[in-house]
């Protein structure tokens, strides 16, 4: 009833190529928006922004970044935590030289550095398709996780090999760092990521996103279109290890804080984005931040969440019911819906025009 | 539809009580300790026993004691799996419940914590583990790090090659290998290790392990046996030790020149190596078996009335007992705390104070029913850490025995890389926070 | 080696239209062991209806991946707009104006049928990477000029009302319809079509007709085309080329073909 | 090549991109050569040294083969499990790791609960029966047609459920494999040869005569009984299969079961080196180079593969690992897998691929 298309025509090519061409999901849009940058932390205490909304919000941008490559582009790979590793070590060595620059400008920055490896490690894909291509970019994954520990330059020689965020500030409110609040970091983030998502969203809708979609559909076809399919994946692989790298960055610099972060770019992280992409939806961007709240923080949720709500489950028990959980839900979610979480959102949609009388 | 409306009723339910029913907890006569723990993967061989043993203690304080001088521990554990990321959740659940000291139980997760707790001002206890820099008081004064480093016990594997070699000055020309995780953790040793090279000249050659291929060691110990050194130092975890002692075995090390970090000495990663893993060694500064009045008291109050997650034979094992060790340091400091503060419900900064004028001498020991049961410690404002003797333990064929006399660390080889490390740490973390607390006395 | 194009009789075929637009000589194709075009030559001409028949394994659709560098044959030299090419690639092609459909539809099925259309138009957008990001001034401009073009191909191929639906679940001759909308798009100098009617009934091969002569009528585009609907090609092509197990056997008008007795006797199966 | 003509391509020189990278490699090579070539250089290091020290100690060389030799065998035995399934399923299972892990620790697990050693074995086959069931039913059968990608995702599913699974009821902590229950030998042959000694594992050597043995029962089984046969034509087209009623679930649970067996005795030998924990599952993904090495769906090609791989990374970590701090193991096999790919995509052992439109 509220959630029709009926009566809004289109004058304009303009108006008919936005992004959101109905009214409704406009304002759903700037509803999101307004929730997320006044209700959440107004409402959310510490501990929810820092362990739910800050992991979300990194973890979306890189399942958006591998959907890029995945989802748009048909290409799987298997190393996306590695490449958010050349995001984070970059943004590390970054501050070290230029601690001048701003920190925001420097985890963009790092981005590039992930793209330029990112690339790298994708020229195999001219050559390898599918779960092969899958495979060869597990050798980017332990390639680059072995380099960040076995590289001491990379941790500026430090004996325990760890990396430290430096206390960054932003108009004098420090942003990186221990005595960033939650709360700022969380602006940080949710800033990065809205623009981010708005080049994307942007990217795949134009010209390069067709080509990109083209070469996933029928790269014969792509072809003979005149695209050329060595640049469209290495750009893919470019602008998806570019959001994995900023993803990474801020996954140290905004949430962890530093420590030990090689370790942290592990192949269970690649795995995991991996996950949030499909059960998402290959090649929505709504779908990656569905994917990345079901994957990311339903575990914290579950594990937190329920001993709150007074079930009896507590330290390796909890851990040992999400793992099944998690493992239960996602084969669920592909017998219900193998397009992903976003197609259960369009069907939403769907029944929410013809409600409350749905014949 | 009707399925996915109920998991997404139960998705939502979930998710508002997480974010509200983290609620600090508040009873009259309580404290809350959180605990870190590792029931689940690769390194919850060695998470369980250590989870059981503190666990136990607490437990058995609470029930013999009524608590500490009358106040209840509340001891909640939040599982990380030894997983960063999951530790960073637990630190932040234990921060929002007003914990009153931190327990990070593994290095990565102390690494990550120690920052923010010098914001948060919470106490972080991370026992013969961690930051070895962090044993500097002034700059780390929320850090506590009893009873020594890994620097120190870098330095007691010294000693004890010098010891059996018959002197320091033996030490030349000999060859010391250093098998190690290759993370933070592994990687503590190696300062110190290279500069007693250095100075007593003898050679050390690094073998580090990947956690990928912690069961995986086989090119490894070839490297080994084609370097042969006189004397190999374990600084492992997990599922990595029970293989460095099999391919120990296998490719004819003599086993008793293979000494452990105190981590490397579970009784499984020993048990692993069969009978020919007699005279496997390891550093320790606990005791392990049951004949001393506090592992009494918890079988009696604690194992016998079903209460531990423990089976019975293992308590008193040498990890069992250490996490009993580790939760006599929580409640001793509890009790300082309240006898500086007078206060009897304690809060993070008292605790603090009480971790810092920490004196843990032989004849308290006794008092707590722990005479041998484990080293003395004495904190101090600028000695986080008391670099407390331990002794050398040995593996004979089915449990652990005393292979050595009490060892005293190298202090003066330790305590001035310290100093540097802790300076490099502050410059390095931009904005690092001066000192602003004031000194305990210890007491 | 003559290059001159004659038909079996010797007779060289007379120019129809225009100048030489592509020459085929003497071109052999080899998969491992098998032929499957041996020293084939002829030529199409600018503006006009090119057919290329042949029962079944003839090699038609291989010698149009020759012509649009899909395969490269071992032997024999391709001349496209004067140029001589030993090795060209698909996008090459496009680029000098090649464009083509296939025999078994393959359009970009998680598409639109508008996204479809404009992939065509790819090669003709400028707009660089930092635009696209943005999405505003000239790369919005560019798009909606690129739409305007691409909505009148829509208007030609009588296909508004599938305009936003995803390709893959259209029936099979709007699918057909919307890959000749793609190739179309491409603005091609040379169009390749691979059986498009193939697999359509009576009024959607009579629809598909008109719009192959339509384009070449109205965009003066030259079309080389596939087709096994010996009507349709009779006609709609000025000329027809006639392969057998990889062999040129008749070059000529549709009339001078149907009375070849080479082809009669492929069509028919009598014993060579 | 020049013989058969395919898809343009894949010429790498002809690419700009390539070009230039291979340039600037060549470019950095020869400075590297004009400045290392006196024997205490890099590439004296590189080139020269490893040799002087395999002929100087054949010893250590032989047990370096020897070691590569048996975890290629263990890589191989998990590509086996995986071939099986991916040619007549068509999924990538990428749950085969695990399944070795949960095997292992189903019997290990019924062992400690105080059944008899053997009996655990045959319960654990039972147990590994019916998680071939329940897949086939849970999760196969619903998914059917889907695209692989999504099958894919599906094993994931089955990892991380089998994963909190077996935790949850045999505990997480690493558990010793029973060998000497399951009369497997213990100790070592040590040879003193060439100078020095090679030390062979009984139970090596068992895990080498025993997948020996597995593999070629194997191929007796998929050539000469009537389920074997079935399960070929499956391989080759599911619908022909289908179309002379073949039932596809009934493949189904026979070809995951064996992959269980397959997973079982892998685990009983991979068990008995270390431990049996779920941190055998990272040393399980060491099975992916293998099979793009040896091709999915290929089982000669899983064993060769497999045998290159273990012996390749050995050699390639004890001789030149040192050069760059050692640890290459954990991503040479990929390394040596995607060298071998770029000149064979399709793998040592896959068809010829030509693309037809």
């Amino acid at each position: 009833m509220f959630y029709r298309e009926a009566g809004q025509y289109k004058s304009t090519y303009a108006a008919d190529m936005a992004v959101f061409p109905l009214r409704q999901d406009r304002i759903g849009i700037a509803v999101i928006l307004a929730i997320a940058f006044i209700g959440i932390p107004m409402i959310g205490n510490d501990f929810f922004i820092a362990t739910v909304m800050i992991p979300f919000l990194v973890f979306s941008l890189a399942a958006i970044g591998l959907n890029i490559l995945t989802g748009y582009t048909g290409l799987i790979s298997l190393g996306t935590a590695a490449f958010m590793g050349v995001g984070a070590y970059a943004c590390y060595k970054l501050t070290t030289f230029f601690p001048g620059v701003n920190i925001i400008v420097l985890i963009l920055i790092s981005g590039l550095f992930s793209a330029a490896i990112g690339v790298l490690f994708g020229l195999p894909s001219l050559r390898i398709k599918g779960f092969y291509l899958a495979v060869a970019t597990l050798a980017a994954q332990f390639f680059l996780q072995w380099a960040f520990v076995r590289v001491p330059w990379l941790f500026n020689y430090n004996a325990s090999g760890a990396i430290e965020v430096p206390l960054r500030s932003l108009f004098g409110i420090p942003i990186t760092g221990a005595s960033a609040s939650a709360e700022t970091r969380y602006f940080v983030c949710l800033g990065l990521v809205v623009v981010l998502t708005w080049f994307a969203s942007n990217l795949v809708h134009g010209r390069l996103g067709r080509s990109w979609m083209a070469v996933r559909d029928m790269d014969i076809a792509a072809e003979l279109m005149g695209i050329k399919l060595l640049n469209a994946k290495l750009l893919a692989f470019a602008v998806s290890s570019f959001y994995a790298g900023v993803a990474g960055a801020m996954m140290i610099f905004l949430w962890y804080g530093g420590g030990e972060a090689a370790d942290v770019f592990n192949i269970r992280l690649s795995f995991n984005i991996l996950f949030m992409v499909i059960i998402g939806g290959l090649g929505s961007l709504i779908g990656s931040f569905f994917g990345a709240a079901f994957i990311a923080s339903l575990p914290t949720i579950l594990k937190f969440g329920l001993p709150a709500l007074g079930v009896p489950l507590s330290g390796a028990a909890a851990e040992h019911v999400t793992f099944m959980l998690v493992g239960a839900l996602i084969i669920i979610f592909l017998i219900v819906e193998p397009h992903g979480l976003a197609r259960l959102w369009q069907i939403t949609k769907q029944k929410l025009r013809t409600w409350p009388f749905p014949y | 539809m009707k399925q996915t409306g109920l998991m997404k009723g139960a998705a939502l339910g979930a998710l508002l009580a997480a974010g509200a029913a983290i609620a600090p907890v508040a009873a009259q006569d309580s404290v809350y300790f959180a605990n870190n723990a590792y029931r689940t993967g690769p390194f919850s061989g060695s998470g369980i026993p250590i989870g059981d043993g503190m666990r136990d203690y607490i437990a058995m304080i609470n029930e013999r004691d009524g608590g500490v001088n009358g106040v209840k521990v509340i001891y909640e554990e939040c599982e990380t799996g030894y997983d960063t990321k999951k530790s960073i959740e637990c630190y932040e659940q234990a921060k929002s419940k007003n914990t009153i000291v931190y327990s990070p139980w593994s290095t990565g997760a102390t690494l990550a914590a120690i920052p923010r707790a010098h914001i948060d001002k919470i106490p972080i206890l991370s026992m013969a583990y961690g930051l070895s820099a962090s044993a500097e008081g002034s700059t780390f004064p929320w850090v506590f790090i009893p009873p020594f480093t890994y620097w120190d016990g870098a330095s007691v594997m010294v000693k004890h090659m010098a010891n059996e070699l018959g002197g320091m000055d033996k030490l030349k020309g000999k060859k010391l290998g250093l098998i190690h995780l290759d993370a933070p953790f592994g990687k503590e040793p190696i300062p110190v290790l290279e500069n007693l090279a250095k100075k007593y000249g003898f050679e050390l050659k690094l073998y580090p392990v990947a956690a990928a291929d912690m069961q995986n060691q086989g090119s490894l110990w070839l490297s080994i046996r084609r370097d042969r050194p006189d004397y190999l130092y374990n600084q492992g975890w997990g599922a990595m030790n029970p293989t460095a002692v099999k391919e120990a075995i296998k490719n004819g090390f003599p086993i008793n020149k293979l000494v452990g970090v105190w981590w490397a000495g579970g009784d499984d990663d020993a048990r692993a190596g069969g009978a020919e893993a007699k005279g496997y060694k390891s550093l320790n500064f606990n005791a392990a078996g049951t004949n001393f009045p506090v592992i009494q008291d918890i079988i009696k109050h604690v194992v016998d009335k079903g209460k531990s997650l423990a089976p019975k034979e293992k308590v008193g094992e040498n990890l069992y007992n250490r996490g009993v060790y580790n939760s006599m340091l929580v409640v001793e400091a509890i009790r300082n705390a309240q006898k500086l503060t007078g206060k009897k419900v304690v809060n993070a900064e008292d605790m603090r104070r009480g971790l810092e004028g920490l004196n843990i001498t032989e004849a308290r020991l006794k008092e707590i029913g722990m005479e041998g049961f484990g080293t003395p410690s004495t904190i101090s404002c600028s000695d986080h850490s008391g670099h407390s003797k331990m002794y050398v333990a040995e593996w004979d064929g089915t449990k652990w025995t005393k292979g050595s006399d009490w060892i005293e660390p190298l202090k003066d080889e330790v305590r001035p890389l310290i100093e540097a490390a802790a300076k490099d740490y502050a410059e390095k973390n931009a904005g690092w926070p001066k000192r602003t607390e004031s000194c305990e006395k210890s007491s | 080696m003559n290059a001159e194009p004659m038909n079996l009789t010797g007779t060289p075929i007379p120019a129809k239209k225009g100048e030489i637009l592509l020459s085929v000589e003497n071109v052999s194709l080899r998969f491992g062991g098998v032929k499957a075009i041996s020293g084939v030559s002829f030529d199409i001409r600018k503006g006009e209806v090119r057919a290329i028949i042949g029962p079944n394994g003839a090699g038609k659709t291989s010698m149009l991946n020759c012509i649009n560098g899909f395969y490269h044959p071992q032997e024999g030299q391709i001349t496209y707009k004067g140029v001589r090419r030993a090795r060209m690639k698909p996008h090459q092609a496009a680029a000098a104006g090649i464009a083509r459909t296939f025999q078994n539809v393959a359009l970009f099925k998680g598409m639109s049928t508008l996204d479809n259309i404009m992939t065509g138009r790819t090669l003709k957008m400028r707009r660089g990477f930092f635009w696209q990001a943005l999405r505003q001034g000239p790369a919005m401009a560019e798009e909606i000029e690129h739409r305007k073009v691409v909505e009148d191909i829509i208007d030609f191929l009588q296909i508004e009302h599938i305009r936003k639906l995803p390709v893959g679940k259209l029936p099979y001759g709007l699918q057909k319809r919307v890959e000749l909308g793609r190739a179309l798009a491409m603005e091609p100098e040379l169009l390749l079509l691979d059986e498009p009617m193939a697999g359509m009934n009576l009024e959607e091969k009579e629809d598909m007709c008109r719009f192959i002569l339509d384009v070449n009528n109205q965009f003066g585009t030259t079309i080389a085309l596939i087709e096994h609907d010996m009507g349709v090609v009779m006609d709609l092509s000025d000329r027809v080329v006639v392969l057998e197990y990889g062999r040129k056997i008749a070059d000529g008008t549709p009339d001078e073909v149907k009375q070849d007795q080479k082809v009669i006797d492929a069509y028919l199966g009598v014993a060579h | 090549m020049s013989e058969v003509a395919t898809r343009p391509a894949p010429n790498l020189l002809s690419n700009g991109w390539i070009k230039t990278g291979l340039i600037l490699i060549g470019v950095v090579l020869a400075a590297i050569v004009g400045a290392q070539l006196d024997s205490s250089g890099t590439l004296h290091k590189v080139l020269i040294d490893p040799f002087q020290q395999m002929v100087s100690a054949p010893d250590l060389l032989v047990q370096t083969v020897w070691e590569g030799l048996v975890s290629g065998v263990l890589y191989a035995l998990i590509a086996l499990g995986f071939v099986l399934i991916f040619k007549a399923s068509g999924v990538f299972n990428f749950a085969q790791g695990i399944m070795v892990v949960f095997a292992a620790l189903t019997l290990v697990g019924l062992h400690e609960k105080g059944v008899p050693a053997f009996l655990a074995v045959i319960l654990t086959l039972g147990v590994m029966f019916l998680l071939a069931l329940t897949i086939e039913r849970v999760v196969l059968r619903p998914l059917v047609n889907q695209p692989d990608i999504i099958l894919f995702m599906a094993t994931f599913g089955i990892t991380y459920f089998l994963i909190g699974f077996g935790e949850a009821v045999f505990g997480g902590n690493p558990k010793q494999m029973i060998t000497s229950e399951l009369y497997l030998p213990k100790g070592a042959i040590d040879a003193k040869i060439l100078g020095g000694f090679v030390s062979f594992q009984k139970i090596d050597i068992a895990a080498a005569i025993i997948a020996s043995i597995m593999i070629a029962a194997l191929a007796v089984f998929f050539q000469y009984t009537r389920i074997g046969r079935a399960l070929r034509a499956v391989a080759d087209s599911h619908k022909a299969a289908l179309s002379v009623g073949i039932s596809l679930n009934q493949i189904w649970v026979i070809v995951w079961f064996t992959a269980g067996i397959v997973a079982l005795i892998t685990g009983i030998m991979w068990g008995a080196r270390s431990d049996v924990s779920f941190a055998l599952e990272i040393v399980a993904l060491k099975a992916l180079p293998v099979l793009i090495l040896g091709g999915f769906t290929s089982i000669p090609g899983a064993i060769v593969g497999g045998l290159i791989i273990g012996i390749g990374e050995k050699l390639g970590e004890f001789y030149w690992g040192p050069l760059i701090g050692g640890g290459i193991e954990s991503w040479l096999a990929y390394f040596i897998a995607l060298g071998f790919l770029l000149f064979r995509p399709q793998g040592l052992f896959g068809d010829k691929i030509i693309e037809r439109i």
